[in-house]
Parts: structure tokens; C-alpha cells; sequence
């Protein structure tokens, strides 16, 4: 690609890494999720593909693999972890401790990133899930056929 | 013959499927509410989540959405495996 | 006029299946496929609208909202937007697998697997 | 054992899940894991029909709630995702976990290292969860979203062989075919919810009074469950699937398809059991069904392809079902109509041993030979001796000969069905001869005659894997009393009378 | 270890028991077969009505049911066409079956 493209995403790249990273993280206050940011972070590494051809990037093949299923992993456990009531009991929310204050007050407030308990978790889970899961699916599709893939 | 049937089949069927949107209950006035009212109102005290959509997405329905990253895995699993390569 | 969301998304719906019976390129039958995921989708989410609803969200929500829009069919469709890309991935890898074996898409000439 | 119906159904994904992670370590340590979490499987899902068949009554497990039984709220609607397993659930539950078990056991040495072994186990174990959860889920749109699990993942093993052009079409239009039914359950998932804010199975029938968009529900999930069944205009995605598909990938297949059928009983039954149960969708599913039987055993006649030969059976004895579970639409207050549920329940298994066994034998070929071409085929019996005795034995059950499994079940279908029209079983009784022709041509062509070729003999693991389904079609076509007595009969209960516990269960009260 | 279904019944015990003594029959009437019977001589050599057969002839798994095949030509070559392998008539069938039973559902 021109050295317009790779200039401009370069310039995109942090931006887009942070916006998903917040999408993700605020899951629980405000609109987006795991899922939505996931797709964000995903969407630079189908930039990546366009732009630098996914011959460069195929190292990442087999991280995104393991991501994939770390992800997943950690989301199946999250929800066993509530098996003492029973399977997907969020009993992380109102213990007091990580992710475990009660909303402020009920109605409109600004939000507070500490609480929701499993929720945030479960966001960080998928989004890593949705990114690697994705990504792959792009690298695999334009790897697939060519000689240096 | 063939065309005429699927032609037929397909224009019965749209029919029928603007004939539902048309029956169902007018736009924006839904016809019942108990289970979203419940929702909206107790979202915040059960789950401690401002944002009720994620709050049903991975609590009231965490089901669902494990079963949802469960299909994104077994597809891409399935890329991984159609596009793999193989002898010949 | 009220039900026209219900109707126009039942409408992309009709036609995807239009693009199913008539088109004969995978890639074609992929996106009627997506279309009527799309119209799936659109029907979903409009199901759950309250007029003068606000977003399901407490964070900053206007104080003193009347209605908030339902939850339910959001949270619904955020689960079929992503089964359905799930869908459309694995569409197109076996789109491009038979390319590489036939060297067409055109589904009149795919057709060993019949009688 | 509270959790069992859940862990059943998460185990198999937790497995699915850590199994490619697994398999970078150590092969040996993932075929150890995939091997425990069957085991595991198999325990929570037998622990699921024990409790289920010792109480009597359905098990309801509430998801995320503080116990497992608060499925409703104070309102007394249920809000979060329950499972709900009643006989029939349990019986289906069976099936699927005697279906997985075999494949994935079949599986170890039939897959091939190189060629995708980690990534084949791992689908096939999201497909055995996907069944499972499936035949276990009491909400509608986790059905819908259990049914796309099973379909992606039925769809990517379908493809499997993909250095071959033949089974990513396959895959394809299976593909195709499959996302339609889910879409079109999705629909008519949105529309019932548009109606009754509602996604419960219990409390949707409940509220259910039977309006112009209930039909329309009802229609739609109709059409795309029959689809899924493979019955008649829409079956042509089943051969294509069972035929290309890889052996331990087709017993399951036939599992997701009698999936279809039971979540058919579902619909009818309880969802929409207190509605709009009327004689006329009884008789459209029994003549569908007679079509598919006809349709499909006369397709078998002309096929050389192997695969596709015994993937028409198949769809043959989904027709059967279909057949007796409209009867038992037709008749559901009479005798016969019970009958007819019972011959058709029962078959469900039957099927699954004398079809599962002929895919194994097929795959056994493919796997020693590298054709299923019936045409240059011929004299595999010299060296494939136990796997020309499961033919026969598979071939014989499918046809309905005496005193295998497969006649049991088909004579209280020709029974029941002939009371209720006498044309329908007379179609029914002849394509079952026409059936034993297949057979028998099959098994003629493919290991009798000359000795053509050497061939090896398959692994010791799959001839077991072949070996439990034969057991099974001799165990229960000697002794089918005790099976009908101890499961059929509280499954056909479970449909016939079991809506008002159904909704107990669920909603209390 | 029998089943009814209201009108008759089905033992499978009951029917191995009688599938043995026709068996036993059979094999005693097999007995009293013709003692001239010698293997190893020409009346083991295959022939069809009178004629040798040439040297390679067999009985083909197709040929089993090749009379019946062509008599139901007309049928089998129609239900090939059916299932023409294209997708597009698979989704057409669909939509046929969908709007039956939509139709079945809303009128009876």
C-alpha cells in the first residue's frame, strides 16, 4: 500500500487500540461490551492485513490461536465459578471486593467502573476472545492459497 | 414449472411474513412488558450494572452469550480447519 | 403506517431469499444469506422499541426519562449479529475452498453431489 | 448432582475449548482430556436420565439464579434461561451422549494426525454439546442458539476432508440450508417474543391462545425443523452431508437430526401443545414422512456411491420418525396414536445403532481402500471380516428383519399407522422391502466375490466403537420390552400428558 | 419380553425359537439330499439354462436389481432430476415446504 495508508494507519492504530480498550472496559456503564470492542481491536488487524499484506503478520496465526481459546477458557470458568449457587451466578457482584460495590445510588448516576462482578471479567474474556477469534479468521482468509503463508 | 413454483412459494411466503409485521403490535407500543419492566427496574440491584443490556447479555442471558462465543469458536475453528493446509 | 420497521425488515428478508433462488454466485448466496440475517436482525431489535424510549443506560441517563427502550431484543441480537458473522466466515472459507477445486462459483456448475 | 443437566452441557465445551491448547503440549495429554471429558459427559448426562427417570418428574435447573430451582420471580414469570429436562429430554439426552461417546471413541483411530485430528475432536465435542444442550434447553432463543452451534459445527466437520471437491460442496450448501432453518426459528422466536414479551418454552405456551401470528410462528418453526428432519422437498442437504461427511462426524449428524424431530415433538406438544395441536399439521408431518420414506429408499436403489447409499437410508428412517410422530399428532387421544409415539421414540435409538454402524463400516472402507465406489468395490470380505459381519447385521436392522432392533420399532409404527390410514403403512411396509434390497445389493457388491485386493484390517478401537452399536441392535431387537417399558413409555408420557407437569415444573404451582 | 401395540404383539424370543425349529427342518431335509453329490466334480461348475458359462462371468451387485431398476425407470430418472444437485432448488424446495406448512398451520 501507498505511504499515505501506512502513514494514516499508524497515526489510526493507537487510537482505534484505545478506543476498543475503552469500549471493552466500560462494558458494564456504558454502550459496547466485549463483543463490540473485540470487533474494533479486530478491525486494525484487518487494517494491518490490508495494508502490510498478511504474509508479515502470519506469526501471529498461532497467538491468535491461543488467544482464542484462553478467552474462551476464562469466560467458561468465570461462569463455573458461580457454581456454588449455580452456573453462571454472578457472585461477584455486591461481595465488596474486585468489581463488587453496589451501583451509587439506583436511577441515573455517572457510573462506577468498580462494580457489575463478573460482568467487567467476562467483557475483558470475550474481547479477547472476539479479537483473536476475528483477526485469525482475517489472517487465515488472506493467507490462505499463497506460497509465503 | 419449477420457477413458477418457487415463484408462487416465495411470494406466499413474503405474504405471509409482511402480513406478521403488519398484525404485530403497532411500532414503538408493545403489547406486553413484564419481563423487560422487571429488567429496567432491577438490573442495577441485582447485577450492580448501569448498563442493563450488558447485564442481561452476560447475566440474566450469560447462557446465551456462552453459547454465542461458543459458535464464534466452532467457526473459527472451522476457517482454521477448511483452510489448513493438507497433502495434494 | 406504525408497523412500517416490521414490514421493511420483513421485506430484507424476502429479499435475501429472492437473492437465494435467484442468484447462482456463492459469494452472491452469501451476502442474500447476510441480508436476511440482516433483516432478522433489524425485526429483532425493533421489537423492543418504546416510543419516546431513552438507552437501556443509567450511566448519565437524563434524570426524570419517562420510558426506556426494552433491553431484551438488544441483547438478543447482539447474539445473532455474532452468529451471524460466525456463519458468513465459514460460508466464505468454503466459498474460497471450492474455487480452488472447481475453479468457478457459479453454483449451476457445482453440482457433483447430485441424483 | 444438582448441576448435572448444566454440566453436561459445559463440560464438553470446557473440554472443546482447552483441548487445541492441549494439543500444543502434548497429543498424547489431549487424547487423555478429550477421552475424560467424554467420560465426564457420559456420567453428568446418565446422572441427568437417572434422576429424570427415578422421579418421574421434569428437572429444572435456572441459570445464574441463587438456586437452581427459582425459576421465577416474584411476578411468577421466569426471566433468566432455564433447562428443563423431562423423560423425553432424557431419553433424546441419551441418544446424543450414546452418539458422541461412540464417535469421538471411533474418532482417536480413525482421524488422521496430519490432517486436522486436534481441530476434528474439538468440533465434534462442540457438536455433542451442542446437542445436548439442544434436547436440555427450556428457553426458545437458547435454542435457536444451541441450533447454530450444532450447524456451524456439524457444517465445519462436514467439510473436513477438503482436499477432496466433493465435501466442501457439501458443506456448503448444508451450510446454506441450515442457516436458513435457524433464521427461520429466529423468526418466529422474535415474533412470539414481539407478542408476549416471553422467551420461555413454559411460560410462552402458557400465554399462547392461538392468533393469526401464533400460526405463523408455528408455521415457520414447522418448516424449519422438518427441514432440519431432511423431509421431502427439503431433504436434499441430508445425503449430500451424511455421504461426504467423515464417519464419527455422521453418527453425530444422524444424533442432531433426530435433535430436530424431538424439538418437532417439543413444538407441537408443549410449546404449542394447548393451542393449536390440530389433526392437520398431524397429517402433514405423517405424509411428509411417507414421502420421505418412499423418496429416499427409491434414490437408494440407483446410488454407487456408498456413502450417499446408506445417507438415503438414513433420511428413509427419518421419514419413518416423521411418520409416527404425526400419527401420534393425528391420534393423540387414542391408543394407537400412544403407539405410534412409541414405535417412533424407540426407533430414534435403533436408528442411530443400524445407521451409526453402517457409517462406521463405510468410513472402516473408505479408511482401508480410499473408495466408496460401489462399482470398483468388491470381495472385502476376505480380509474385512468383522467389518462384513456389521454391514449385514446394519443393513438387516435398517430393513426391518427380524428379530433385530430395527423390526421391533417398525412393527409398532406399521401397526399404529395403519389404523390410521392404511395407505400410508402399506407405502411404509413396501419401501422397507425395497430397503433390504439396498442392503443387500450393497453388501453383495461390496465385500462378496473374488478377493480384488489386500487390504488391512481396521484398529482394535474401531471395531469396539463399531462393536457396542452391534450389541445394541442385538440386545434390543431380542429384548425390546424391557427398554420400552423402562424409557419409551415415560417419554411418550412425557409428550402425551406431561404438558401440565412440563409447565409446573417450570412456572410452580 | 413381548410388546403389543393393541392389536397383536411382537416376542421376539417366541420368534427366534420358531426361526431355530424351521432351521432344524430345513437342515434335516438338507440331510436327505442326494448322496451322489460329489465336490470336486463338473456338478459344481456354474452354468445358466443349460449352457456353460464363459470364463469371468459373474453377478454384478447392479445386476441383482436390474430388472426392478428398469422397471422403474420413468420414476428414477424424474426423482434424479428432483435432486439436481443445484442450490438454488434447494432453497426453492424450502420455501415450497415452509409455505405448505405455513398454509397447513393457518387453515386447519
Amino acid at each position: 500500500m501507498s505511504v499515505v495508508v501506512r502513514t494514516v494507519t499508524r497515526v489510526i492504530l493507537p487510537v482505534a487500540l484505545a478506543f476498543g480498550a475503552y469500549v471493552i472496559m466500560h462494558g458494564h456503564l456504558t454502550p459496547g461490551g466485549g463483543f463490540q470492542g473485540g470487533a474494533v481491536i479486530a478491525s486494525v488487524v484487518a487494517l494491518l492485513v490490508v495494508v502490510y499484506g498478511g504474509a508479515r503478520l502470519k506469526g501471529a496465526k498461532g497467538w491468535f490461536a491461543v488467544l482464542e481459546d484462553v478467552g474462551a477458557l476464562a469466560f467458561v470458568l468465570l461462569a463455573f465459578l458461580g457454581i456454588g449457587a449455580t452456573f453462571f451466578r454472578n457472585v461477584l457482584a455486591g461481595s465488596g471486593g474486585l468489581f463488587g460495590n453496589p451501583v451509587p445510588q439506583p436511577g441515573p448516576n455517572p457510573g462506577d467502573l468498580n462494580t457489575a462482578g463478573t460482568l467487567p471479567l467476562m467483557n475483558w474474556a470475550v474481547g479477547l476472545k472476539v479479537i483473536a477469534g476475528l483477526g485469525s479468521v482475517v489472517l487465515l482468509l488472506s493467507l490462505f492459497g499463497r506460497e509465503d503463508g | 414449472m419449477k420457477r413458477w413454483l418457487f415463484g408462487a412459494a416465495f411470494l406466499v411466503l413474503v405474504g405471509y411474513l409482511i402480513g406478521g409485521g403488519i398484525w404485530l403490535h403497532p411500532f414503538g407500543v408493545p403489547a406486553r412488558d413484564e419481563m423487560d419492566r422487571y429488567f429496567i427496574e432491577n438490573a442495577q440491584a441485582e447485577v450492580a450494572a448501569n448498563n442493563v443490556v450488558t447485564s442481561i447479555v452476560f447475566d440474566y442471558r450469560g447462557f446465551d452469550t456462552l453459547g454465542e462465543a461458543t459458535v464464534l469458536l466452532a467457526a473459527v475453528v472451522g476457517v482454521a480447519l477448511v483452510l489448513r493446509k493438507v497433502k495434494g | 403506517m406504525g408497523n412500517m420497521p416490521f414490514v421493511v425488515s420483513m421485506i430484507l428478508v424476502g429479499l435475501g431469499f429472492l437473492a437465494l433462488i435467484t442468484r447462482r454466485n456463492l459469494i452472491k448466496l452469501t451476502i442474500g444469506i447476510s441480508v436476511i440475517e440482516m433483516g432478522v436482525n433489524l425485526f429483532l431489535v425493533s421489537l423492543g422499541y418504546v416510543k419516546g424510549g431513552i438507552a437501556p443506560i443509567y450511566t448519565y441517563a437524563p434524570p426524570g426519562f419517562k420510558e426506556m427502550v426494552f433491553p431484551t431484543p438488544q441483547a438478543l441480537t447482539l447474539t445473532a449479529i455474532v452468529i451471524g458473522l460466525a456463519t458468513t466466515a465459514l460460508m466464505l472459507a468454503f466459498a474460497v475452498v471450492i474455487y480452488r477445486h472447481r475453479g468457478t462459483l457459479d453454483a449451476g456448475k457445482i453440482r457433483e453431489l447430485k441424483g | 448432582m444438582v448441576h448435572a443437566p448444566v454440566l453436561a452441557i459445559a463440560v464438553p465445551l470446557l473440554g472443546a475449548f482447552a483441548l487445541p491448547l492441549l494439543a500444543r503440549l502434548n497429543r498424547r495429554a489431549r487424547d487423555l482430556w478429550a477421552a475424560g471429558i467424554a467420560v465426564a459427559t457420559l456420567v453428568f448426562g446418565i446422572a441427568v436420565a437417572v434422576q429424570v427417570f427415578a422421579s418421574g418428574r421434569p428437572l429444572v435447573y435456572t441459570l445464574g439464579a441463587p438456586s437452581p430451582t427459582a425459576s421465577v420471580t416474584e411476578g411468577g414469570f421466569p426471566i433468566r434461561i432455564v433447562l428443563v429436562v423431562d423423560a423425553l429430554g432424557a431419553y433424546m439426552g441419551i441418544i446424543a451422549l450414546l452418539a458422541g461417546a461412540v464417535g469421538l471413541f471411533y474418532s482417536f483411530q480413525y482421524l488422521v494426525e496430519e490432517e486436522g485430528k486436534t481441530l476434528g475432536t474439538s468440533l465434534l465435542l462442540l457438536l455433542w454439546a451442542g446437542i445436548l444442550g439442544l434436547v436440555y434447553t427450556g428457553d426458545l432463543f437458547n435454542f435457536f442458539v444451541f441450533l447454530e452451534i450444532t450447524s456451524i459445527a456439524a457444517c465445519a466437520l462436514i467439510g473436513y476432508r477438503v482436499w477432496e471437491p466433493r465435501p466442501p460442496e457439501a458443506a456448503f450448501k448444508t451450510m446454506v440450508m441450515y442457516t436458513l432453518g435457524g433464521l427461520l426459528v429466529l423468526v418466529s422466536v422474535g415474533i412470539l417474543y414481539g407478542e408476549y414479551d416471553a422467551l420461555n418454552i413454559a411460560y410462552l405456551s402458557k400465554l399462547i391462545t392461538g392468533t393469526l401470528l401464533d400460526k405463523l410462528a408455528l408455521g415457520l418453526l414447522l418448516g424449519g425443523l422438518l427441514m432440519k428432519a431432511g423431509a421431502v422437498p427439503a431433504h436434499m442437504w441430508a445425503p449430500d452431508a451424511y455421504g461426504e461427511a467423515p464417519a464419527m462426524a455422521a453418527i453425530v449428524l444422524v444424533a442432531n437430526t433426530q435433535a430436530a424431530i424431538y424439538a418437532l415433538l417439543r413444538v407441537v406438544f408443549t410449546l404449542f401443545g394447548g393451542a393449536l395441536a390440530s389433526p392437520g399439521i398431524g397429517w402433514l408431518i405423517a405424509s411428509l414422512g411417507t414421502v420421505t420414506v418412499l423418496v429416499a429408499v427409491l434414490m437408494a436403489v440407483v446410488q454407487r456411491h456408498l456413502g450417499r447409499l446408506v445417507a438415503y437410508g438414513a433420511v428413509s428412517q427419518l421419514g419413518y420418525m416423521l411418520l409416527a410422530v404425526g400419527v401420534g399428532v393425528v391420534a393423540a387421544g387414542k391408543g394407537f396414536g400412544e403407539v405410534a409415539l412409541k414405535g417412533g421414540i424407540f426407533h430414534m435409538i435403533n436408528d442411530l445403532a443400524s445407521v451409526g454402524l453402517l457409517f462406521l463400516v463405510v468410513g472402516a472402507i473408505r479408511r482401508a481402500v480410499g473408495s466408496v465406489d460401489l462399482l470398483s468395490l468388491g470381495g472385502l470380505g476376505h480380509t474385512l471380516r468383522w467389518e462384513s459381519g456389521f454391514f449385514l447385521l446394519g443393513a438387516l436392522a435398517l430393513a426391518g428383519i427380524p428379530p433385530l432392533n430395527g423390526f421391533a420399532s417398525k412393527f409398532l409404527i406399521y401397526e399404529s399407522t395403519f389404523k390410521a390410514s392404511p395407505i400410508l403403512a402399506a407405502v411404509a411396509v413396501l419401501s422397507s422391502i425395497l430397503l433390504l434390497g439396498v442392503g443387500v445389493r450393497a453388501f453383495h457388491g461390496i465385500f462378496l466375490g473374488p478377493k480384488t485386493r489386500d487390504v488391512a484390517s481396521s484398529p482394535r478401537g474401531m471395531l469396539v466403537a463399531m462393536g457396542v452399536l452391534a450389541v445394541i441392535i442385538v440386545v434390543f431387537g431380542l429384548f425390546p420390552g424391557f427398554f420400552i417399558e423402562r424409557m419409551v413409555s415415560p417419554a411418550v408420557q412425557a409428550i402425551l400428558g406431561g404438558r401440565a407437569s412440563y409447565l409446573a415444573a417450570v412456572l410452580g404451582g | 419380553m413381548r410388546i403389543g401395540s393393541g392389536e397383536g404383539f411382537w416376542s421376539p424370543i417366541v420368534w427366534v425359537i420358531l426361526a431355530l425349529g424351521v432351521l432344524a427342518i430345513g437342515f434335516a431335509v438338507w440331510l436327505q439330499g442326494r448322496r451322489t453329490y460329489k465336490r470336486g466334480t463338473e456338478q459344481e461348475e456354474p452354468f445358466l439354462s443349460g449352457e456353460r458359462l464363459p470364463e469371468g462371468a459373474g453377478v454384478g451387485a447392479t445386476h441383482l436389481y436390474w430388472g426392478f431398476a428398469e422397471a422403474l425407470k420413468p420414476l428414477l430418472v424424474r426423482l434424479g432430476a428432483f435432486h439436481s444437485g443445484f442450490l438454488g432448488d434447494y432453497v426453492g424446495w424450502l420455501l415450497v415446504l415452509l409455505v405448505i406448512s405455513i398454509l397447513v398451520v393457518m387453515l386447519g
